[in-house]
């Protein structure tokens, strides 16, 4: 229990009549409340207790997660994606998600995320293909059970809260785990997704990754609660605080509460301290908002950094080791490249194609007018330049013809 | 409530009763079909709407939520992303506006985002528009909102048997629908049996109500019933009025409304919903680009005003009335006797 | 503080490098933290501090504030109220949440709070207008600083945050406090309005009055936590847990909240726990949801009941006092039902008269379409029933006229 | 940035360039003016629109706000209550939406509400439209979501000097307005001084931006600069088209509009929002209300498909372009030769 002042209470236990019994609260509040310190583990002596098979998976997942970061930044420049948040500084956080659920569970990922989708086991060329502009989500999300990319802000809380819930009736062993930035737990959607999850008790985990910034905005601008993790106690849920650059912290607190969601005790809140190393995106001016001296102290709590030194002190970081983990951080990064160096196939007629099951009478008109003006355009361009413009004006029909009566 | 509908053959229902029996002949036929919202469970919906669905499914069926409608909204595109047939109902037409973001951004456009791997099976009932005497924000017409949205079906249903065969073919639909419900013909009754004409209705087909030969009205929803009555009167003008009930707004019935148009040769869009911006607009320019060298006079529109919805004492200025509306086609450029086809 | 579980932290003392300092949580959250039982005056000893005059001015205004809120209820009876929602069981808040406030400070009601609007001094007629139906606001806001009675649930809160915020920008000594319901806190709005509110330090106070349900929805079925007011210390604030029903408790919490964010101390949330007595409005069948024996429970908690002990206790519940104080509810409800009973005097054109500071074109047509239509139907009630119908019909011209080329 | 324009005379500047100027002179004109919003503050806007500001006038006069839209615009509600005229940027058209339920039931109202007693001074600046290569939810065409709100006022400049004087207008309106910024033209550059030809324009005026005789292209914000060039192709065909620059959409300059119409006897209605439910339709039939008789042609539209955003790669089949515009001019009912009054 918490220490509570009990002002004026001298005479509450007579009292008298008896308040009515909907008042108690009904919730110990105490264990719901997050640590003062964030958890860790590298560092402290409860590190020794992880097992070496974890460690060295996510070694190998952060370097691979870095460098395809690395890649995807470099493919903007080379106009190969229209833009790209990185993770880069944040990879123990996807990391640890992707490696915290089942093979069943899901995963809801914003935009900043797709490296946890890359870890999920999702073709990054596919996790890209929003980025990279040739449709809106590259991927069947049900195939890994990855939810698509989703940018507007905290909206695809509601979503995972849901699908939990759905599971849940159906009886299936699903646990579904969100992804949202600080900036977003500002957004209404926060809020009544956590109620959702908590009145419902839906298998769902939360992770906040609070990465210091909404783009320029710092997070004393955003909140001044002791920490995002006490959000967690208005709802019912537990809140936890973790060393977000801590990837063993990280995912044993993301597996924690999954497998708590999964064994019926309800969603979790979880918050992971990590910091945004690159700017918001390839097209963000980070120095506007920020100084390199603060990019630089980050740097000095790196998630690679500080697992590569429980690694030495263990003696697993072999020149081997190390050369393999690059050669296949490599290999993923020249196959990315690569391939998103290959024109996407792209068929403008797809614009039509999904937007309803059954096509509509006026897309179909739409679709046929476009089709005419491809055909249009096809037939302008063999012909030479210095053809009559317009060849194939009056040949649209988009609006059904109207015949003189 | 609903006890007099259940036996099959014509029976007396009011459009809420209607409504109920399709969302429990669609749960019973379904169980992925779900009903949430605000007030649904014990109570029945403020409207009655689900009497009865929590206590013969189950709350997990049928179950009150949180208030929260972005939440509810977003959960419900959660549930339909797992296969569930959500069937959400907004408390009021001004209370689903919270939503608007979940609505636009997400639900109408899931499965275009997935190019068709994630469709979204989803029905959001929102009971709309005046003439109850609700106080500020009760009697929202939000229809222009959702025709504004590509990927939404809408659909509002105008009589009994529709309200029933429309609302199971919503929940049918591997489509999101917003299902538009005029809240002042929840009382409005008719003989109806829910196994005819056809249980489940085609979406997308408007219906000709009363056929005539000198003017369409084209309308929905609310103000049917209105234009009936002014067809009726419009008799002793010598106008011969054929009433179109679009029943489905989008996707829009192109073929029917346009062949009533290109046979009468004029046409009036009648609804609840301001002028400005509103659903006419789109009727009447849709109508207009498709049937120009028909029209004798340009289409009119009867509108609610392009003002904040009135105060319950005064809403009867505001509503599309029978006078407006044959002030109306009085406009419509008659010769000194109706004529066919005139025309200038 | 909060006793905290530290796990895994026995080596963080040598942790190397020590983490950025954006890690520290900058605010306890101990002081945020509500009491476990709820804030009680009456029935205990601290009872005794409170003034006398305090006592019979809230005795006085919760008779009068019952008797309103029958007065109200009738009148929908009558046809004369489109709809009442009743604050019956509620008074203590709606009073103490009115005398908490200086002259120059807001409160920002909802459709449930005439009572407070009222007992703030605003004319009963005019705090119903809303209610009544012929307009939307019944009173100039700027009159007695009371916000327009609002609708949609939590939305009146992020302009509670606005205006105090304001004020505060501009030096002015205000503070607005603003009532929600249980039900309201569950929206995206209560959770941005507190964000706000805490983020700016906005001299603002909120009040749940927690009743019990939201239209048929138990507590139960809109929050499982501790209580309501453990949602303040995810944004920072502190949260209060009162006894709704006592009507000095809420006074000296909402009291002390006001003048600590007339102080510059900030928002706080005030969590009063009380019961909705009547059902949601008269429209509503509140047996479809909750039982007789619920009801009973809480009518031997009442408001005024619990008053008249500490009153009786005193001596100060002279019968001369009891008639004094029921003649004034009488003189207030009479007064009510007398003015109530006249039809509000409306004109129409009104529709078009504030849509904007200078009518649009559209709508100086519009209004010039409804004056032919009124005038045309004087004209047809003037002459006799047996007249063609339609007199107008023709003349009205709402879309400007086509002159053929 | 802006160091350009600060001087008197006509010097090159963007738009973007001009609407922080104008938002830097409204602010030192009127303390009242408060700009806030996601990232306006250090950063300038993510458009560099409010650049500078947050340095000159305070964080107090133009500051960042918790990321969270239906709180911005109903926190600067507040403000306005308390008199203060609020300028709120909303990041992306998409990211609006959160604030709709403020936006329709709130800004929109609170005048009527309080019969005149509580107006709202605010702006609510929303850039809008595609053609940037932005991702999901980053082009958006929202007009039609406004229009359709009684109590709005809809405004959207096409050029440099517009941006300056609409949006110094917009801001001294006593009345909201949500100001539409087109993404695409923020860096389009004209010489132009803010001092002329008028410091602050009036609002609801379009203007004549091509006079010509054969037809008219109506149209606004980001479809003005591929009218121009659509209306300089025609003269290839034979057609002198006149380019009417909408400016303000609510209230509606039905007067401007037609007389063009009146004058040239056709019209198109060009804009990148979806054609279904969108600004085309209402202004489509009220120019046909009202110019029935002039009309040699059905109004036609040329429109952004009705289908969600799509992605860069494909959006250049989405956006109405200069061919898309002639071929439906040619789509006017001409006789073989361009010749007035010929009618059907
Ligand atoms: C509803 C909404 N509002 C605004 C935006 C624009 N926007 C994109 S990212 C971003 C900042 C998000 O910050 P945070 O949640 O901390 O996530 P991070 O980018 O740091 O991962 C903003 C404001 C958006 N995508 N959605
Ligand atoms: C945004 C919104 N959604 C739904 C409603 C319909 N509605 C009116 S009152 C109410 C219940 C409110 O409960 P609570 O907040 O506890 O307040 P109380 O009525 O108990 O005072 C509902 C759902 C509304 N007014 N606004
Ligand atoms: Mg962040
Ligand atoms: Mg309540």
């Amino acid at each position: 229990m918490t220490v509570l002042e009990q002002r004026g209470s001298s005479r509450s236990a007579s009292y008298w009549p008896a308040p009515p019994p909907a008042w108690r609260p009904r919730v110990d509040p105490a264990p719901l409340l997050p640590d003062a310190e964030p958890y860790r583990l590298l560092g402290t002596d409860a590190a020794r207790q992880v097992e070496d098979g974890l460690l060295t998976e996510l070694y190998e997942q952060l370097v691979r997660g870095r460098r395809y970061n690395a890649q995807a930044t470099a493919l903007t420049r080379q106009g190969r994606l229209a833009v790209y948040p990185s993770s880069t500084g944040q990879e123990a956080c996807q990391v640890a998600a992707a490696l915290a659920l089942k093979e069943q569970d899901w995963l809801f990922p914003s935009y900043r995320d797709t490296l946890a989708a890359v870890a999920r086991g999702l073709d990054p060329v596919q996790a890209l293909t929003l980025l990279r502009g040739d449709w809106h989500t590259g991927y069947d999300p049900h195939e890994h059970r990855i939810a698509p990319l989703c940018t507007p802000l905290a909206t695809q809380l509601p979503h995972a809260v849901g699908l939990a819930h759905a599971a849940r009736l159906k009886g299936d062993d699903v646990v579904a785990l969100a992804l949202v930035g600080d900036g977003g737990t500002s957004e209404g959607d926060f809020h009544e997704a956590l109620n959702f999850a908590a009145v419902w008790q839906a298998p769902v985990v939360f992770l906040v990754q609070n990465n210091g910034f909404a783009i320029s905005v710092p997070l004393a601008k955003q909140s001044v609660a002791p920490s995002l993790a006490h959000k967690a106690v208005g709802y019912g849920m537990p809140g936890r605080l973790v060393d977000g650059n801590d990837a063993p912290a990280v995912h044993e607190v993301l597996t924690e509460a999954v497998e708590r969601a999964r064994r019926g005790g309800g969603p979790t809140l979880v918050e992971a301290l990590t910091y945004r190393i690159e700017a918001h995106t390839n097209a963000d001016d980070a120095t506007r908002y920020r100084t390199d001296a603060e990019v630089e102290e980050w740097r000095g709590h790196d998630p690679i950094a500080l697992l590569e030194r429980e690694l030495t002190e263990r003696g697993l970081l072999s020149d081997a080791f190390v050369q393999r983990t690059r050669d296949g951080a490599e290999e993923l990064a020249a196959g990315l490249r690569d391939r998103m160096n290959e024109d996407p196939a792209l068929d403008p007629m797809d614009l039509f194609a999904h937007v309803y099951a059954e096509q509509t009478g006026q897309l179909r008109e739409q679709a046929a007018q476009l089709r005419a003006e491809l055909e249009a355009e096809a037939v302008g361009a063999e012909e030479d330049a210095g053809t009559e413009q317009g060849a194939g004006r009056g040949s649209a029909d988009g609006v059904a013809g109207e015949e003189r009566p | 409530m609903t006890a007099t509908a259940t036996e099959a053959g014509r029976k007396p229902a009011s459009m809420a009763q209607a409504l109920n029996r399709a969302l429990r002949d669609a749960m019973a036929a379904d169980p992925t079909v779900h009903v949430m919202g605000e007030d649904v469970g014990d109570l029945g919906g403020v409207f009655r709407v689900t009497d009865g669905l929590a206590k013969e499914f189950g709350e997990e069926r049928c179950g009150d939520t949180p208030l929260a409608e972005a939440g509810i909204l977003g959960t419900a595109v959660g549930m339909a992303m797992y296969g569930l047939r959500p069937v959400v109902e907004m408390q009021f037409d001004a209370f689903a506006y919270p939503g608007f973001e979940q609505l636009i951004s997400h639900v109408s456009r899931m499965r275009n985002r997935t190019r068709g791997a994630m469709p979204l099976p989803l029905t959001i009932r929102v009971p709309y528009g005046g003439g109850i005497g609700g106080v500020e924000h009760h009697s929202d017409s939000s229809e222009a909102y959702y025709l504004a949205t590509p990927g939404l079906q809408v659909v509002t249903p105008a009589t009994v048997a529709d309200a029933y065969g429309l609302l199971r073919a919503a929940i049918a639909s591997d489509d999101p629908v917003v299902f538009l419900e005029p809240k002042r013909l929840y009382w409005s009754r008719a003989d109806w049996s829910p196994e005819e004409p056809e249980p489940v209705s085609a979406l997308g087909r408007a219906e000709i109500r009363r056929p005539g030969r000198s003017a369409t009205l084209i309308t929905y929803g609310p103000s049917l019933p209105v234009c009936m009555e002014a067809a009726e009167a419009a008799t002793a003008e010598g106008w011969d009025l054929e009433v179109l009930d679009l029943r489905s707004l989008l996707p829009f019935d192109d073929e029917t409304v346009c062949a009533s148009v290109r046979r009468t040769g004029r046409a009036v869009v009648v609804h609840e919903s301001s002028g400005f911006g509103g659903p006419g607009g789109e009727i009447a320019a849709r109508v207009t680009e498709r049937c120009f060298h028909h029209l004798e006079a340009p289409v009119l529109r009867v509108a609610g005003f392009d003002i904040p919805y009135p105060p319950p004492m005064l809403e009867r200025h505001h509503l599309p009335g029978v006078d407006r509306i044959l002030d109306t086609v009085s406009r419509l450029q008659w010769e000194s006797d109706w004529t066919e086809g005139s025309g200038d």
